[in-house]
């Protein structure tokens, strides 16, 4: 490998379906609600991509407070996908966007296989849009609330459904909460997903003894946070093996070695989460750091990392005597 | 909206000032300038993220040149860990953050009511409404007497729980006996404290046809408007949220269901 | 409820299958070995019982090192099963655990159904077990190596074949890496079990970024530790919810507080694992804790706070809407 | 087997020695009395659990009455959180652990061979072996010379990576270099310091034909032999493996593979 001096320009970018990414950071799902409300704190031209909140047709005004609580190293939200709505995405948020160098990946989450149709079909007649990911993660009110992302048929549909309204990158960000991911991750591929993004939050609980009541207003809520990050690499690391598309990894990423990790599993780029509340330019500080790193380690190009994993696979049979 | 600035910011002093209450004074020029009474500040209690992960939002309680003050309870790891910086140790601090009070409203008197360490924010409207000539009446009730932190208020009305010191009984009650019917048309109440207690406040208030501020606290995981965590139901419109960190943490009494 | 004084007593004991346990607290498989190597330590006849290590027919070496990386608030492991077999506890550790006023609960692990009966069958003619823990998260060596634990078919025939060799308690200990965690639960009440042990460690990984390398031999491992505390309160919540046999809650139990919590859930015992290595006498602290906490809550018997959560599970769509 | 305890211990002084190395000193009546040189301590860096979970290992350095010495490099968060302890903290520690060195044995001369903070037993050792009359001859490698803390070591011979200090190479280059053949019969080697070093190092007892006692390090969970963590495999027996915290951390260097 050639020595870098720091002059070199290291590559960062990546392709998605001929789109080209500036970097391989972006900020995840629900933790930069729509990439303006922290314009005076974070540069945002200088990530891969922003991922919106989840959208849905009609805004969601979300579950009743206490929807936060903190847990060791992690917390647990039930927000309860409260957002403005597509409409309102389009007409308040959507145009700022556009004056920004940045992509804008819109996730949608939707309560039928209409609905993600008729807000992907919406977005699809905008400009500025990069492209889709799209939230599994949320119950199928024709099938008696049954989450879309836990039944691999219904997944395997709203993919093949929604590729048929898009030529752009369609992301489709699964759920951790099952036994087999790689499962829903090739039935993903095989229905026309671009990329796979891997993990959304572990379903936990938190009781406050004094009250003894649940300390979410849902009971159950999502676990995220560096407390998940071994759970998250393993996964993506589980997905990554058994799909060809590229795969984003998030899940606890708090800095630039945690990064490396996920990139060294498999991941061709990466998403923070739960850390953008803790430090909201961890994201840029992260994308920068990368490139400090890929010049002290003479690595040309960041993808050059990913899936650079040495690991022994044989062990998978001794891997379950736990 | 004031400026909000991320910074590592200087502590010139933390000092235990009553029982497991403690003064941490901080520099930030920026965020000493901007800063507006019921205004908070996001804090990472400890540097690295090890032992809590999220920030821990404090009213900004007093400011003096490029110095603010927060004054806190140590009750849970963050204000534990905060409890024990030494001067000079560097703190990462958001803000100011949230809607401040309206201290320039139609009212001649403010009436300033604190459960116990919502007694915080008082001292920095102290200042402000003292500036703008304004009448202060406070009340400010505790649990017992060694909690009592009451330096910079004006016009002091002490209530304790178990009648260790001043009026025997809650805040709410004190204020009740000694609210004088006839002021009320230019009374301006703000309330800070525990959410029954601002419950009750917002009650009397109405009863009173009081105009009335309340400084809520909510669970927060980001404390600057983008996780939608710390939502509180509008009074006006059914099932519809307000975060008590973009739009609050200063609400009419009207606006919201405790 | 009457006002207790501290020389009023607490009731801490339950009944499994007619066996009476002093308390609810109990030390969790792996994590304290058989119950001599730490005596100096910890005086663990004030404990509800010793839960070993799982026994297999044959001594296991274990896997190479490394085998322990922590985590954030968290702990991954992949020991292998490492045990002494069968033979080898009932000659050396046995007689010694005789002499303790103590319950044993033995946990068996194993590659094959029959080898599971071998072990179960071989403690049946020893004195001085309690019952047995049947350890469910290891690989099936017939069917290629698949967990028993996630195939629920499989789990149901171990129990009722173990099940008719014994009239002892049989514990069932879940793995959480599944999808409905209640479908295993009722199909091992089902086959017969008299307890469901939740949960098992979750599938994690770590990097070491340098070497570029798995940090465990095994590649995955299992994550432990105060960071699953939320994901193993929803199981144990969802478990106790599902059937009518008493759940043993297990996962990163650090404080009395976190013991009520699980018992709030359903619970009715609890397990310290990972604690164990921090401090190795926090089960005999939290045991005694929870009288001091019974007493100053005015609670008479433990038992009362078993699933006494006040839950509005009205919730249950919502909450997918994460 | 000495008796072992859990206690919580008063510190008595932590000062950076060298570069990045912390000198803890500690107290701990009975912890001092049983000890012996090559054996560990395990301590909760964090009191409550906050930052690091799990405890960590550190081999005494020296005794001296009821005070115990540790010797480390702040070199992640556990560590860091120990080299910030003042004067009258309390810490956790559980000791003395595992099996010490066998100063007892047949020889006349000690050639104690370490690796940068693999320094850490030896000052207790060398106490030891002077009791017993023993000469020592002492090697030490650095990356470089700020690095060094070699206090209460014995005929010191220093190397260091970059030359800033004695010989210019390796410890075991040092070693070899200055080895004196006909010694052999009656000398013994002490090791401790990073795996490759001791591999090399056992591979120099080897040829030489000295019996070597090595001090090892392993991933530990518990310390204390119930986690099974912290395996190491042994050369005799294929396939099985000897626990550092319990058969070791001191191991003959034909009996384990590196
Ligand atoms: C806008 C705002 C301003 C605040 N200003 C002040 C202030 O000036 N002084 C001050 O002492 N505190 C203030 N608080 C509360 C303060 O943020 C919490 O006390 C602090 O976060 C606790 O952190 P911890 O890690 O010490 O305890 P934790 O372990 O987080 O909590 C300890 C206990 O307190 C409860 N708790 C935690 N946070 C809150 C909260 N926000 N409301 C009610 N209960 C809570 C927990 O449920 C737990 O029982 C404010 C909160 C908000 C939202
Ligand atoms: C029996 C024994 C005796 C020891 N004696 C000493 C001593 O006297 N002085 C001293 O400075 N250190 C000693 N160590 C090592 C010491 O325990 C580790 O440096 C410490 O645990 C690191 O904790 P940390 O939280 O600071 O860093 P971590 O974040 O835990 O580790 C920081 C870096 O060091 C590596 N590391 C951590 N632990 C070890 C280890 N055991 N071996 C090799 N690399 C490791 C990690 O992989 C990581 O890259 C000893 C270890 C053992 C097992
Ligand atoms: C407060 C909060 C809100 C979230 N909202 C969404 C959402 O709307 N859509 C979605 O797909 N994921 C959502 N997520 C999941 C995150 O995008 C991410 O997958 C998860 O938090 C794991 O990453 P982390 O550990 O870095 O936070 C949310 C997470 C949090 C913490
Ligand atoms: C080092 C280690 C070894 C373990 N070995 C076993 C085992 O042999 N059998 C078993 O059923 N569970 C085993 N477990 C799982 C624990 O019993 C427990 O279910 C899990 O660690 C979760 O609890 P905790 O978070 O309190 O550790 C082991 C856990 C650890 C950390
Ligand atoms: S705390 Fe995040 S939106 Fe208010
Ligand atoms: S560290 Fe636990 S057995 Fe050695």
């Amino acid at each position: 490998m050639n020595s870098l001096t720091s002059a070199d320009r290291i590559k960062t970018s990546f392709t998605l379906r001929g789109v080209e990414f500036k970097n391989r950071v972006f900020v995840a799902s629900g933790t930069f609600g729509y990439g303006d409300e922290v314009r005076d704190l974070v540069d945002v031209t200088r990530l891969g991509g922003i991922i919106t909140k989840s959208l849905s047709w009609k805004p969601r005004a979300g579950n009743p407070p206490p929807r936060i609580v903190e847990t060791a190293s992690g917390m647990l939200n039930s927000i309860g996908l409260a957002n403005i709505g597509v409409h309102a995405f389009i007409k308040d948020k959507l145009p700022y966007l556009r004056t920004l160098d940045v992509c804008v990946v819109v996730n949608i989450a939707a309560s039928s296989l209409e609905e993600f149709c008729d807000v992907l079909g919406l977005l699809e007649e905008q400009e500025g849009i990069t492209g889709y990911e799209i939230n599994v993660s949320c119950p199928n009110v024709r099938e008696g609330g049954m989450s879309f992302g836990t039944d691999c048929t219904m997944m395997s549909e709203i993919t093949s459904k929604l590729r048929k309204l898009t030529e752009k990158p369609l992301i489709i960000k699964l759920t951790p909460n099952v036994t087999h991911i790689s499962e829903f991750a090739r039935a993903a591929e095989l229905a026309g997903a671009d990329a796979i993004s891997v993990i959304n939050t572990l379903v936990g609980m938190a009781v406050d003894i004094k009250k003894r009541k649940p300390k979410l207003s849902t009971v159950t809520g999502g676990l995220s946070g560096p407390a998940i990050k071994p759970v998250a690499l393993a996964k993506v690391y589980e997905v990554a093996k058994s799909v060809s598309i590229p795969v984003f990894g998030i899940g606890g990423i708090a800095s630039v070695e945690d990064a490396v990790e996920f990139f060294l599993v498999g991941a061709a780029a990466v998403q923070i989460g739960t850390l953008n509340f803790v430090d909201p330019s961890i994201s840029v500080k992260i994308a920068d750091g990368l490139e400090q790193y890929a010049r002290e380690n003479k690595i040309s190009d960041i993808g050059t990392l990913v899936g650079a994993l040495d690991a022994d696979v044989t062990f998978s049979v001794l891997q379950s005597w736990l | 909206m004031s400026t909000r600035v991320q910074q590592l910011c200087s502590v010139r002093s933390c000092q235990e000032v009553a029982e497991n209450t403690f003064l941490l004074r901080f520099i930030s020029q920026e965020i000493a300038s901007s800063a507006e009474p019921g205004q908070f500040v996001n804090i990472l209690a400890s540097g690295n993220g090890a032992g809590v992960l999220l920030r821990r939002p404090f009213s900004i309680s007093r400011v003096e040149k490029d110095i603010l003050e927060i004054l806190f309870h140590a009750i849970g790891p963050g204000t534990k860990l905060l409890s024990r910086k030494l001067p000079g140790n560097r703190i990462d601090v958001i803000g100011p953050l949230g809607q401040s009070f309206h201290g320039n409203a139609e009212f001649d008197t403010a009436f300033i009511v604190a459960g116990g360490i919502g007694v915080a924010p008082f001292p920095f409207l102290t200042d402000e409404l003292l500036k703008r000539g304004k009448r202060i009446e406070t009340f400010v009730g505790y649990r017992t007497a060694g909690q009592a932190f009451t330096s910079n208020l004006q016009h002091l009305h002490l209530a304790t729980d178990d009648g260790s010191g001043g009026f025997h009984g809650t805040v709410i009650q004190l204020l009740e006996s000694s609210f004088v019917q006839d002021h009320s048309g230019k009374i301006k109440i703000f309330g800070c404290g525990p959410t029954v207690m601002l419950k009750a406040l917002g009650e009397f208030a109405r009863r009173k046809q009081v105009c009335c501020e309340l400084s809520l606290e909510g669970q927060m995981a980001c404390g600057f408007g983008i996780c939608q965590g710390c939502a509180v139901e509008r009074a006006d419109d059914d099932g519809q949220y307000a975060l008590v960190c973009k739009d609050g943490p200063v609400f009419q009494s009207t606006e919201v269901n405790l």
